[in-house]
C-alpha cells in the first residue's frame, strides 16, 4: 500500500496502543483534534479520552509528568507541537528524563518517547521551523531517532515505543506527506542503525530526517556529472551507527554530511569528527558539512535559501572530488 | 494614510462622561471574586468616537487580513475577531509613552496602538518576523512563544520603574498561555519588585482546540492574582468600555507606584485558531453563533447609538476609511517581492561573524548563478 | 536495625484521640484566607509515640549528618532541622503504598518515610546520586533542582488515577522553588486532571539568603491554590499534629477521588542553608533564637508529656536508638571506600552504548596503569 | 598583584558598574550575600539594592526580564547560579536572547550578559558540574565566552559587559580560586580571538575555561617525553577564532581538543570538524578529543576518573604523534 510517513506514524501509535495498555499518549491538541498535523488522528475515538487527551499549554508540565508516569509504569508517548515549543521542557529533559536511570543506578528505567514535529520548508512563521537535534544529542542519557522515510517512520516509531530508555523522537515535518509502497506493519532495522539507502563508490552523503530525500535526490541528479554517490540515512543520531558510516568512507574517501540546522556545532560536526578520527587514513578530503547557516531560522519568503538543496549538496561533493 | 495611536485623554477631561458605564468584578488581596462593581468612566464623546473608529477598523483589517490569506499574500493568519473589546479597549488604556506587548493573538491590539497595518502583518506574510520597529510604536515584536513576552514586559517595567520613568508596561496573553510556567514566573516577579506593568489575559475559551475547562481548573484565572500579591478583576471581555476601564484602573495605579494587576477578560474567538485550524473539528456552530450574537463591535456601536455619540454618517465615515485600508493592504500584501535573502545574514549580530561572511559569500555564489544577483 | 515507615493507623483506630486537636486555616475555593479551624485527630497513643520516636530520630540523624559534614565523611548536607514537624507530619499522613517525592532539604523525611539514613546521605556523601531503590520505599530521589519533582509527582498521580490505583502521591518543596514554572504548571495539570496529589510547601522563610519577602508579594503561598482550582491550606508548621492532620486530610480527599491540594506549611530553617552556607551574612542570630524558642521536636515532647503520652522511660529509649543510629551512620559513613568508578558506564543506558564501552576500556587501562584495577 | 579569577570577575563588575550607570545585576543570593561564590560581593552595599539585587527562584524570569530590561536600554547582568540551573531558562535564551536583534530586523539589539559558574572538579552534588556550552555554541546570535585565567576572566567579562550583543559569559567554577600576577584593569584580547598560551612545534592543544590549565600542564609534563606542545585557549567558543587555530594545527600537524563535557555532538567536535575543513592538507593525524565521558555527571566521589587529566591529554598527544 502507499502509506505516507504522518499515516504511518499513526499507524505505528495505533498499533502499539493495542498491544500495550501501557502505552498513554498526551500533548496540546493531541485529543480532540488529533494533533495539528493530525498524527494522532482518531486515537482518542478509538482508545478513548483516557490513553490519549490533551494537555494544558505546558511543556515542562507534559515532559515532566510523563517522568512520572514512565516511573508508574506506564509508557508515555508525549507530542511537542512544533520543534521551536520543545524549548521550555529542556530543563526536564536534560535534568530528569536523560538522567534518571544513572541517579537511580538502574533502578528506575524510564520508558517514554517525546515526538515533535521539526525542520523547515513548511512555510511557517518563526519558532515552527527549528532544528533542535544537537541539543538532544548531546545529552548523555538520551537516545534520539530521526526517520527519513514512510516505513522507517513506522518501525523506527514501534522500537522507540518499545524502548527501555527515553527517546527523542524528531518527525521530519515537511515529509509528513512523503509517500512510500510499503506494508504496514513493518519491522525494519533497529535503534542504533544507519542505512545504506543508495550504494555508490564516488563519496558518502550522510543525512537524517528531512534530508535524506534532499540526498537522494541529489546523489540522481550527480549521475548526470558521472558520479555515483552513496547515500546514508543516519535513523538514530544518538547512539550513532558510526561503522555503518565508516564502512562508506573508507570506500569512497569523501564524505559529505546534510543537514537543516545552523553548521557551528551542530550535529554533523560529531559525524565529521568521529568519522575523521575513525578512518582518517582513508580520507582523500576533509568531511564537509552542508548545512542551515549559523544565524536563526529565517522568514518563510526566503526559508528556501537557507535550506541545504540539491546544488549545494552537489557543490560539496564537486569540491571533495576536487580535493 | 495612517491610523493614529488611541489613548485615553488626560483625567479631567470633557464632561459627558459620567452617564457611561463600565462593570468589572475585583478579586479580594487574600482572594475571592467580588459582585460586579460599576464603575464611572473619564471619556468623552471624541474619545468614544476614536474608540469606536478602532473597534471598526480593525474587524475590518482583520477580515481582509483572512481573506488575503485565502487569496495566498498572507502565509497564515491568527484572527482577533471577537476579541475586538478586550484589544482595543485594553490598548485605549495606554499613554503614548507606554508599551505594549502582544502575542500572535493581538494583531489588532497592535493595529489599534497605531502600528502600520501592513508592517504588522509581515509576520504573517512571513517577509520578516517583526514588520516594525519596536522603538518607534513602543510595541514589542509580537510574539509566537506563549507566555513568555509577559516576563519580556515585567522587565521593561523594573528597568522604568528604576530609571524612574512613569511608563506602563502592558501584556496580552491567552488563557492557555496561563498555563505555562513563564506566566507564573512574570507575575510572581512583577509582584516582588512592584513592576509597572497590566497582564491582560484574554480567555477566549480555547487554546487551539483545547476548552479552558481542560486547561485549567480554577474559576478564574483573575484568582491567580492574589498567589502573587497583586490585585485581580475579571471583566467582560466583550464590553469595551468595562475593558478599557479595569485596564485603566491598573494601568494608572501601575503609573502610580501600586504595582502590577492581572486582569481576565472574558471573551470568545469568533474565528478558527489560525487560518490552518479546523474548527469544526472541536466546536460546534450554535456555540459559535451565541458568541457571535455578543460580538463587541456590534455592541459598541449599539451602545454608542443609544448614548447619540454614532450616527450614519460617522459610521459610513468609518467604513470609508476602512475599504481605503483594505484596498492599502491588498495593494501592498499582495505579490511583494521576497526581500533579498543576503538580509538574513545582517542582524545576526551587530558585526557579522567570519562564519557568516564565509555562508554569505556561499548564498552569494548561488545567487549569481541564478542570475538572481 | 532500620526504621520502620511511619504511617497512620487505618481509620477507626483506637478512641484516646479525640482529645488531640490540629489547627489550620483553609483558602476558600474562590480564595481568601478563612480563619484558624480546629480539628479532632483521630491518633492513638501508640501512634502518638511513633511520631515522637520519629520526630526525636530526625532531629538525631540531622545533627549527626552536619558532624560527620564537618568531619568530612560528607560533602555537604542540607539540615531539616527546625522543619521536623513539617516533614515528619506530612510524611506520617502517607499509606504504605503512597509515594514520596522530597527534595535535598528532605532527608528526614526520606528517612521518616523508612529509607536507611546511610542510603539517604548517599547523595551528600558523593557516592551516588541517589542510594535507595525508589521502588523499594516508594520514595523517588531527592530532587536538587527545585519544584521539577512536582511535576513527577503530578504525573505519578495521573498515573496512578488511570490505573484505579487508590495511592497518593505527596510532594515536598520550599517556597524559594513555589517561584519556579514548574510548580505552577505542577498544580495546574494536577487541578485538570484532579490528580491524587498533595503539594506541600515548606515555607521556611528564606531560599538561601533571599527572604520570603523577596521572593514573592503573595500573604500566603496557599494564596496559589485557587488558581489552580484546588483547596489551599495554611498550617503552622512547627506543629506536628496539625500538619499531620492537614496533610492527613488532603491525602484522604486526594485517594477519595477529590482532586490536589496545596498545603503551605510555615516553619523556618534553623541550620545553614547547607554545611557551606554562612547564615551570618543575612540573617541575625536573634531571628534564630525567636524561632529555637518554637522548636518543634521540643514543643511536640512537650505536648505528649502533657498529655501524660511521653515519659523519661521513652525518652531514654529513643534516645538510645538515636545513639545507635548516629553510631552506625559514623561506622557507615567514615572512609567508606569510593564505588568503582566503571559503574559510571553501566545506567546511562539499558544496554550501554558501543561509545561508552570504548569509553569504558580507555578507564579500564587507565586504571590498570594506576595499578588499581 | 596577585589576584584570583574570583577576585577578577568581582573587579570586572565592579568596574563596569562604576563607568556605566546602565549596568544592573541580579540573579539568585547575588544581593545581600554576594552569590554563593562570592563573585557579586559588595555590589550591593557599594551601588544599592537598586544595581544589584537578589531575584526569586526563577530562572526564566531572570532571563526574560533581562531581554525586556535590555530592550529598554539597560545593561542587565544576570547570574544563574549553578550550570545545572541554567536550563529552565533555555527557552527564553534560544528563543529571545539569541533571536531578537533578527527578528526586529537589527532595530533592537540586546546588550545583556548570562554569567554562571560551570564545569565539575569541586565534589559537588548532581547538577552543580555540567559543561552546557555545546547547548549555547550552537544557538546562533549568542556570543559565547569562557577565560582561562584570571586576567582574561576580568578583560573578558569587561568586554562583554560592553558588547552590543547577548553574551553567555561561562565561568571555570574551579578555576575560581586559581591565581595570576596581574594589575587590574587589564585590557587583553578582544572578544572573538584565541591566544597562543605556550607556543611550541610538537603538536596543539586547544582548551578552553576549565581545562586550559590542565593542557598547560600537560604541556610541562610532555616536555619529559620531548614533545613541544602549544597550547590555544580558545576564550571565545561562539564566534570561534578559526584562524589562530589553523595557524598552529598548520604548524605542528597535529591538534588534540580538551574538554569536560561528554565527546559526542560536544564543542569539541565543531572544532575537529571545522579545523580539519580548513586544514586537512597539513594534518599528519586526525584531530583528536579528550573529553568527559558520555554520561551524566558522576558522584563526586568518582569525577576525578570522568574529567580529562593530564595524563589521558598525554595519551592522546601520544596517539597523535604515533600516527
Ligand atoms: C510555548 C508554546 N507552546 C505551544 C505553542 C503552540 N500554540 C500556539 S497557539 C496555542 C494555544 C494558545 O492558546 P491561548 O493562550 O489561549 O491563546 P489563543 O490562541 O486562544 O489566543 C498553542 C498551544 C506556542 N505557540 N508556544
Ligand atoms: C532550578 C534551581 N535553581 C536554583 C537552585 C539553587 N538553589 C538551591 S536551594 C535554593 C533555594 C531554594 O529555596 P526553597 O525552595 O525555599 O527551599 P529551602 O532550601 O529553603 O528548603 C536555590 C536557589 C536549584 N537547586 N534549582
Ligand atoms: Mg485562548
Ligand atoms: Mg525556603
Amino acid at each position: 500500500m502507499t502509506v505516507t510517513m504522518a499515516a504511518a506514524l499513526n499507524t505505528a501509535l495505533r498499533d502499539a496502543m493495542r498491544e500495550d495498555d501501557s502505552v498513554v499518549i498526551y500533548g496540546e491538541d493531541v485529543g480532540t483534534l488529533g494533533g495539528v498535523f493530525r498524527i494522532t488522528d482518531g486515537l482518542q475515538a478509538e482508545f478513548g479520552a483516557e490513553r490519549c487527551f490533551d494537555s494544558p499549554v505546558s511543556e515542562s508540565g507534559i515532559v515532566g509528568t510523563a517522568v512520572g508516569m514512565a516511573l508508574y509504569g506506564l509508557r508515555p508517548v508525549v507530542e511537542m507541537q512544533f520543534d521551536g515549543f520543545s524549548y521550555p521542557a529542556l530543563d526536564q529533559v536534560i535534568s530528569h528524563v536523560a538522567k534518571y536511570r544513572n541517579r537511580t543506578r538502574g533502578r528506575v528505567g524510564l520508558p517514554m518517547t517525546i515526538r515533535m514535529p521539526y525542520g523547515g520548508g513548511i512555510g511557517a512563521v518563526e519558532h515552527h521551523s527549528e532544528s533542535p537535534e544537537a541539543y538532544y544529542s548531546h545529552t548523555a542519557g538520551l537516545t534520539v531517532v530521526s526517520p527519513g522515510t514512510p516505513g522507517d517512520a513506522y518501525s523506527l516509531l514501534r522500537s522507540a515505543l518499545a524502548h527501555p530508555d527515553p527517546v527523542v523522537f524528531l518527525e521530519p515535518k515537511r515529509r509528513y506527506w512523503m509517500k512510500e509502497e510499503v506494508e504496514l506493519p513493518v519491522s525494519g532495522e533497529p535503534i542504533g542503525r544507519a542505512l545504506v539507502r543508495r550504494a555508490g563508490a564516488t563519496a558518502t552523503l550522510i543525512a537524517y530526517g528531512p534530508m535524506v530525500a534532499t540526498a537522494l535526490e541529489a546523489a540522481e541528479a550527480a549521475v548526470a556529472e558521472g558520479w555515483d554517490v552513496e547515500v546514508i540515512d543516519v535513523r538514530t543520531l544518538t547512539p550513532l551507527d558510526l561503522d555503518t558510516l565508516a564502512a562508506s568512507a573508507t570506500k569512497t574517501g569523501r564524505a559529505v554530511v546534510v543537514h537543516e540546522a545552523p553548521r557551528f556545532a551542530g550535529y554533523g560536526a560529531e559525524i565529521a569528527a568521529a568519522l575523521t578520527e575513525r578512518v582518517f587514513g582513508h580520507l582523500a578530503a576533509p568531511v564537509l558539512r552542508v548545512t542551515g547557516f549559523d544565524l536563526p531560522y529565517p522568514p518563510a519568503k526566503i526559508e528556501h535559501h537557507f535550506l541545504p538543496g540539491v546544488d549545494r549538496i552537489l557543490d560539496a561533493v564537486a569540491r571533495a572530488l576536487e580535493y | 494614510m495612517s491610523v493614529t495611536t488611541g489613548r485615553a485623554a488626560p483625567s479631567g477631561a470633557a464632561g459627558e462622561s459620567s452617564r457611561i458605564n463600565a462593570t468589572w468584578q475585583e478579586v479580594a488581596a487574600d482572594g475571592g471574586l467580588a459582585a460586579p462593581a460599576h464603575h464611572d468612566l473619564a471619556l468623552d464623546h471624541t474619545q468614544l468616537r476614536s474608540l469606536y473608529r478602532l473597534m471598526a477598523l480593525s474587524r475590518r483589517v482583520d477580515r481582509q487580513a483572512i481573506n488575503l490569506t485565502r487569496q495566498g499574500a498572507l502565509g497564515v493568519f491568527a484572527s482577533s475577531q471577537g476579541q475586538e473589546a478586550a484589544q482595543v479597549g485594553a490598548v485605549f488604556a495606554l499613554d503614548d509613552e507606554d508599551w505594549l506587548f502582544p502575542s500572535y493573538r493581538d494583531s489588532v491590539a497592535t493595529f489599534a496602538r497605531g502600528v502600520d497595518i501592513v508592517e504588522v502583518l509581515a509576520l504573517f506574510q512571513g517577509s520578516w518576523h517583526c514588520g516594525f520597529d519596536p522603538y518607534r510604536y513602543r510595541v514589542a515584536p509580537q510574539t509566537t512563544p506563549v507566555a513568555t513576552q509577559a516576563l519580556h514586559a515585567t522587565g521593561l517595567a523594573m528597568a522604568a520603574r528604576m530609571r524612574g520613568d512613569p511608563i506602563v508596561a502592558l501584556t496580552l496573553f491567552g488563557e492557555g498561555a496561563a498555563s505555562e510556567g513563564d506566566a507564573h514566573e512574570a507575575m510572581n516577579m512583577a509582584g516582588v519588585y512592584q513592576a509597572p506593568v497590566v497582564f491582560l489575559v484574554q480567555n477566549n475559551q480555547y487554546a487551539i482546540s483545547v476548552p479552558v475547562s481542560r486547561q485549567t481548573r480554577t474559576e478564574s484565572i483573575a484568582l491567580r492574582a492574589p498567589g502573587c500579591g497583586m490585585p485581580g478583576v475579571r471583566v467582560d471581555g466583550n464590553d469595551v468600555l468595562s475593558v478599557y476601564g479595569a485596564v485603566r484602573a491598573a494601568v494608572d495605579r501601575a503609573r502610580a507606584g501600586g504595582g502590577p494587576t492581572l486582569v481576565e477578560a472574558v471573551t470568545y474567538r469568533l474565528e478558527a485558531h489560525t487560518t490552518a485550524d479546523d474548527e469544526t473539528r472541536y466546536r460546534n456552530a450554535d456555540e459559535v453563533a451565541t458568541w457571535r450574537a455578543n460580538d463587541p463591535v456590534q455592541r459598541f456601536a449599539q451602545t454608542l447609538r443609544d448614548l447619540g455619540v454614532l450616527d450614519d454618517a460617522l459610521t459610513a465615515e468609518v467604513e470609508a476609511e476602512g475599504e481605503e485600508l483594505a484596498a492599502r493592504m491588498r495593494d501592498s500584501l499582495f505579490g511583494a517581492p521576497a526581500g533579498d535573502p543576503r538580509e538574513m545574514f545582517e542582524h545576526v549580530y551587530a558585526t557579522p561573524t567570519p562564519a557568516l561572511n564565509e555562508q554569505r559569500a556561499l548564498l552569494d555564489g548561488e545567487l549569481s548563478a541564478e542570475g538572481d544577483a
